[in-house]
């Protein structure tokens, strides 16, 4: 038996050990046991989610594409696919080679599949930046992003930056990309054919990312302790070549299957190809393109290279595809075969080491996890509005609160400014300008509304169509309500896609947890995958691809559950794109929905009470499928001019952006709320009710939207008039338009100096 | 007349140019592979913008190398338009057709954005289609656009009518607000901002597209 | 005063795309008889440091905090006045 | 077996805003004593030359040819066995 050491020390259990032997019916070879090991991990084989990922809906109104690498869905000829998927640890060790190899790897998700990477959008959560090391982070993987971005020439459109006390010792950087192709041509993540050659094409492998097997080199081999390093090093210049050689070569109709080797590289890559296609695969270590010498077969097997592919070609073509790599610089190897013994063999210097059933290694154990409700939660629950001062700087809460109410007093003006300006500098808040200005977000020429509003539209060339792409989740709803933390996520984005005329079309996700092995993780867990799933079944958009991040701890705790979703929608028509800034002088603003008391998990009461608690906004998801419908026939009918959702900050903070967030041009709006005395100031400023958009439209086309509303049942109520160069919101905030764009341009900028 | 694309491993911004001048101008247009030798036919050369070898020793430096680039200097020795584009124009300064260097970006970031232009010189085939003094919106996106060049440099650039393009409010710390030159003869230009990002409605501006349809005059006018 | 002169390369086992891609472009050139080449920083420091040691300390102490990656990079400081 | 050590420095008369920005940052770690930061580059060249005195002419040449801008840069090298 092969000590338990070592393959303790490649994160196998006992029970794991065991089942393995049974299944070999000896004892595993190293070369056999690494490829289990990484084969069975959480990463390729999901044995502590797959049960609970079942759940999510597969259809929708366009055809779903699901399985395999990537998925998408079908607009009319043309196959959209997307993706996302974490590199959390990775970029907490090596923050810039961490992310820029984490998106190396998702746009290889994409083009595999046949699809030209389009956009790229990224999602990122840091703990605070008071901490250098966090600045260090953010500055390190917005690097990395762009570094890598910028070279492939994948436009960065968009993404999310969050920062939260428990990223603190565990950042998050999740990476989507979007590819567009035709519909014929898909490509396949599979093999067959018996005797069609593998080829191996891209970059040459080396040590990297090999990680847990240093035990079990010390335990066999002996080697010396220079020789395993961990950290991933992109190579966007051999990745953009990959793309134009992949691309190529599909398009010579002469492969059978295609897979990126990504986590876990060549094992999972053969294994599942070979899986996929109800084949057997054997393979030849001595023909794969090493960059180290004296490369042992377990090091090869699970080396974590980045920038190489396995494909499976036609027999008899191999020459025309290995000379579309040589043509780019890059590798392009015959190094196996394809079999039908439904088992991957591994030679190396003549000899088998390693040859394991592809049944065995594909279909990870499935284990079922216990779950338990934190017990902290119930009195994290609780939020007394009546013990919250109202304002509090350097007011007489008792005073001010009930004249402010009353809103005569004429000292109380403008006395939620100071609130207003230093949430609108909250990183959380703050204008993202910093990061995305880095990255080059306009090459390929599609990008129609750049980043800044709600949510990237891009064009689809030679169609008058266009898609809309978001990525969302507020992990403090999730922390105090993971059921509808996760269900307002899916709302938020496709309330993102709907503010700018597009229409929801599908889902992808990546699912940030702390250890799955604690019962209270798990609990949170399982809750968000089946908010999320109820929620996808009412918007009727599918699940089509996603990513599961267990173990993002750290010595204090888990991080704030986390299941970000990224969306996709369609716009019908380019034309008919909405944008979040107010646009004339003179436009009614007219806000969708109702604001209730709901501070819980606002990031009011974090940024200026210090809180984080309550119960997470309600989400009636009926209310918002209408508010959302509503917002997209009145964009394609013409009648909104501008259109912005109420986010964090609530609709103050909505507000202000709108105001500000034009770089060409700043334009005032001047508010007066409905039935203002049946709620506290704060709570109609900063509450976080959902299901709220701001639109304006021309004041004669008022009446149709008002009547618009209407139809849809949707609460309409005319609160104030664009134009000016103030924001001034009842007696409450009254503020010159510099003021506003100087605290919220600058926040993020200056927490990080 | 015809255009010719040079796409280098890297570029990036090749079929961004290929369909301006494709869908936007009509134009015949042909990609050229930077292995080959010859332009043939070719009466304007684009060089486009990305990361000709990822840019990993210097921007432009790997690529002024290429077979193709022999050909360039010639066409352009002998009269042949040839514009650069970004990278293209980093290109073009390590291959001496424009004179000058590249230095990083004064902030060190990489600056993606709308900037707006001054046209400093419409007497070239490129600008002829501007008013001298005009603002335009064009954007930029780059690592390296910080351009330099010595005062002796300098003072041949302006007594010769050679800076074309200034920016209004520099973003990247270039020297004189250069944003884009012309070579003593005129029939090279060089420019950090993007014109193929900025020539069609959807992409909200087209102060762009002045330059490509000054090229086809001039191609026009030459028969 | 002192020059501190630091050297930063890439550890080893690190793998470096950028010198692969200078050492194919330099083979083009027609320079056959090259086994590798690694990209790597030069950095030149200035010191009003007391002495020699003292501005060895502390440049090194510099590579330590800031100009090198010890995740992915080695150092080397070499002191000479200036 | 030769390495060649190839510095490239920007030229004393081009501005180095990385130096000085890293110039910034040491100084806020505390490093007071700085007069002065520039960055550079330190290529490591594995040559198969016949000798020591071959491959330094070697490794000038792809200086001069490629790995350095003579617009904004100066090079140095130097050999030794490896
Ligand atoms: N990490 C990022 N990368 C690129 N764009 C970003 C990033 N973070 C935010 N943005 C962009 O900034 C804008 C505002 O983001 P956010 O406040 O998260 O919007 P919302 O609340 O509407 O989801 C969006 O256009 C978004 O795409
Ligand atoms: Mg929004």
């Amino acid at each position: 038996m092969v000590e338990r050491e070592v393959y303790c020390a490649l994160g196998l259990t006992d029970a794991e050990y065991q089942k393995i032997e049974q299944i070999m019916g000896r004892e595993p070879s190293s070369t056999e046991l690494a490829m289990f090991s990484v084969e069975w991990s959480e990463h390729c084989g999901y044995p502590r989610s797959r049960k609970y990922l079942s759940l999510f809906p597969q259809t929708g109104k366009y055809q779903a594409l699901v399985g395999e690498d990537s998925g998408g869905f079908i607009l009319d000829d043309l196959a959209i696919v997307f993706k996302m998927e974490s590199h959390n640890h990775p970029s907490q060790v090596e923050p810039k080679q961490g992310a820029a190899t984490g998106v190396g790897g998702i746009i290889r998700d994409i083009f595999t599949a046949g699809a030209r990477p389009i956009a790229s959008l990224d999602s990122l959560r840091f703990g605070p930046l008071s901490e250098p090391y966090n600045k260090y982070l953010l500055k390190g993987v917005v690097d990395g992003i762009q570094f890598y971005g910028n070279c492939l020439g994948v436009p960065t459109v968009g993404g999310e930056i969050y920062f939260d006390e428990s990223y603190s010792g565990n950042c998050l950087v999740n990476a989507m990309s979007i590819g567009v192709c035709k519909k014929k041509d898909l490509a396949r993540a599979r093999a067959s054919g018996t005797g069609n050659p593998i080829m191996y094409v891209g970059s040459s492998t080396g040590r990297d990312g090999i990680g847990g097997c240093s035990v079990l080199a010390s335990a066999e081999f002996g080697e010396g302790e220079e020789k395993r390093p961990t950290v991933q090093i992109g190579d966007p210049f051999t990745e953009k070549c990959l793309i134009e050689a992949t691309l190529e070569t599909l398009a010579t109709g002469a492969v059978v299957g295609i897979k990126d080797m990504g986590a876990a590289g060549l094992t999972c890559s053969s294994a599942e190809m070979a899986h996929a296609g109800e084949v057997g695969m054997e393979i030849d270590l001595d023909k794969v393109p090493l960059r180290e010498e004296g490369m042992e077969p377990y090091e090869i097997m699970m080396s974590e290279s980045q920038e190489r592919m396995l494909v499976c070609v036609t027999k008899g073509r191999e020459k025309e595809i290995e000379d579309i790599f040589t043509k780019w610089d890059l590798h392009g190897v015959v190094i196996g075969y394809v079999t039908d013994d439904k088992k991957v063999t591994v030679k190396h210097q003549g000899k088998v080491v390693a040859t394991i059933p592809t049944e065995a290694l594909a279909k990870a154990p499935l284990y079922e996890m216990k779950m338990e409700e934190p017990v902290k939660l119930k009195e994290m629950k609780k939020l007394d509005l009546n013990s919250l001062p109202e304002p509090l700087l350097g007011h007489d809460a008792e005073r001010v609160g009930s004249s402010a109410r009353k809103g005569t007093d004429r000292f109380t003006v403008g006395i939620y400014n100071d609130v207003l300006l230093k949430l609108l500098s909250a990183p959380t808040i703050a204008s993202k300008e910093w990061v995305y200005e880095q990255y080059d977000h306009m090459v390929q020429t599609n990008t129609c509304v750049l980043p800044g509003s709600d949510a990237a539209v891009l064009r689809l060339k030679g169609t008058k169509k266009g898609l809309a792409a978001t990525s969302d989740c507020n992990s403090r709803y999730c922390l105090l309500d993971p059921y509808r933390g996760a269900q307002i996520a899916v709302a938020e984005a496709a309330r993102n896609i709907s503010c700018s005329g597009a229409e929801p079309a599908a889902v992808t996700d990546c699912l940030n947890f702390g250890n799955p092995e604690k019962p209270d993780r798990y609990w949170y867990f399982v809750n968000c995958v089946k908010g999320i799933a109820d929620a996808c079944k009412i918007f009727e958009v599918p699940v089509i691809s996603g990513n599961v991040s267990f173990y993002n701890e750290s010595p204090k705790g888990a991080i704030n559950p986390t299941p970000t979703i990224g969306m996709v929608g369609v716009l019908n028509n380019i034309e008919q794109r909405c944008t979040s800034e107010f646009k004339n002088e003179g436009d009614v603003i007219l806000l969708l929905g109702e604001t209730k008391a709901e501070l819980g998990g606002s990031e009011y009461l974090r940024v200026i009470h210090g809180k984080i608690a309550g119960e997470a906004p309600a989400l009636d998801l009926a209310g918002e499928k209408a508010v959302q419908a509503l917002v997209r026939e009145a964009i394609s009918r013409g009648l909104a001019n501008s259109a912005h959702d109420c986010a964090e900050g609530g609709l103050a903070v909505a507000l202000a952006e709108a105001c500000i967030s034009s770089k060409d041009k700043v334009i005032g709006a001047e508010i007066e709320l409905k039935e203002v005395s049946a709620l506290r100031p704060d709570v109609h400023l900063f509450s976080e009710s959902q299901s709220r958009i701001i639109v304006t439209c021309d004041i004669k086309k008022a009446d149709k939207l008002i009547a618009l509303a209407e139809k849809h049942k949707v609460p309409c109520d005319t609160i104030g008039r664009v134009g000016g160069d103030k924001l001034s919101i009842e007696n409450w905030v009254d503020l010159p338009l510099a003021r506003l764009a100087s605290a919220w341009r600058n926040g993020l900028k200056e927490a990080l100096a | 007349m015809k255009f010719g694309v040079v796409v280098f491993p890297g570029s990036n911004c090749d079929q961004d140019c290929h369909h301006v001048i494709e869908n936007v101008i009509r134009q015949p247009v042909e990609y050229i592979w930077h292995k080959s030798k010859k332009l043939d036919g070719v009466d304007c050369v684009v060089i486009p913008g990305g990361f000709s070898y990822g840019d990993y020793l210097r921007c432009g430096a790997i690529a002024r190398f290429s077979p193709i680039m022999d050909a360039v200097i010639k066409f352009a020795n002998s009269g042949g338009l040839v514009i650069g584009i970004c990278n293209g124009f980093q290109v073009l300064l390590e291959a001496g057709l424009l004179p000058g260097a590249m230095l990083r970006n004064k902030d060190l970031h990489f600056i993606c954005k709308f900037v707006e232009l001054e046209v400093a010189s419409t007497g070239t085939p490129f600008s002829s289609g501007y008013k001298k003094g005009q603002k335009i919106r064009i954007p930029v996106a780059h690592n390296e656009g910080n351009y330099y060049i010595d005062d002796k440099g300098l003072a041949e650039l302006k007594k010769n009518d050679q800076i074309v393009f200034r920016y209004t409010d520099n973003p990247n710390g270039a020297v004189a607000d250069i944003a884009g030159i012309v070579n003593k003869e005129r029939n090279v230009l060089g420019m950090m901002p993007h014109p193929e990002r900025s020539s069609e409605a959807e992409l909200t501006s087209q102060d762009g597209l002045p330059i490509f349809q000054a090229i086809v005059e001039r191609l026009k006018k030459n028969g | 005063m002192y020059e501190a002169q630091v050297r930063v390369t890439l550890k080893r086992t690190v793998a470096d795309p950028q010198g692969l891609t200078v050492k194919h472009a330099l083979e083009s050139l027609g320079f056959n008889d090259i086994a590798g080449v690694r990209m790597g920083k030069f950095i030149t420091l200035q010191l009003k440091a007391k002495d020699q040691a003292k501005a060895e300390a502390e440049a090194k102490d510099m590579c330590a905090k800031l100009l090198a990656n010890p995740i992915i990079e080695d150092y080397a400081v070499e002191v000479i006045k200036s």
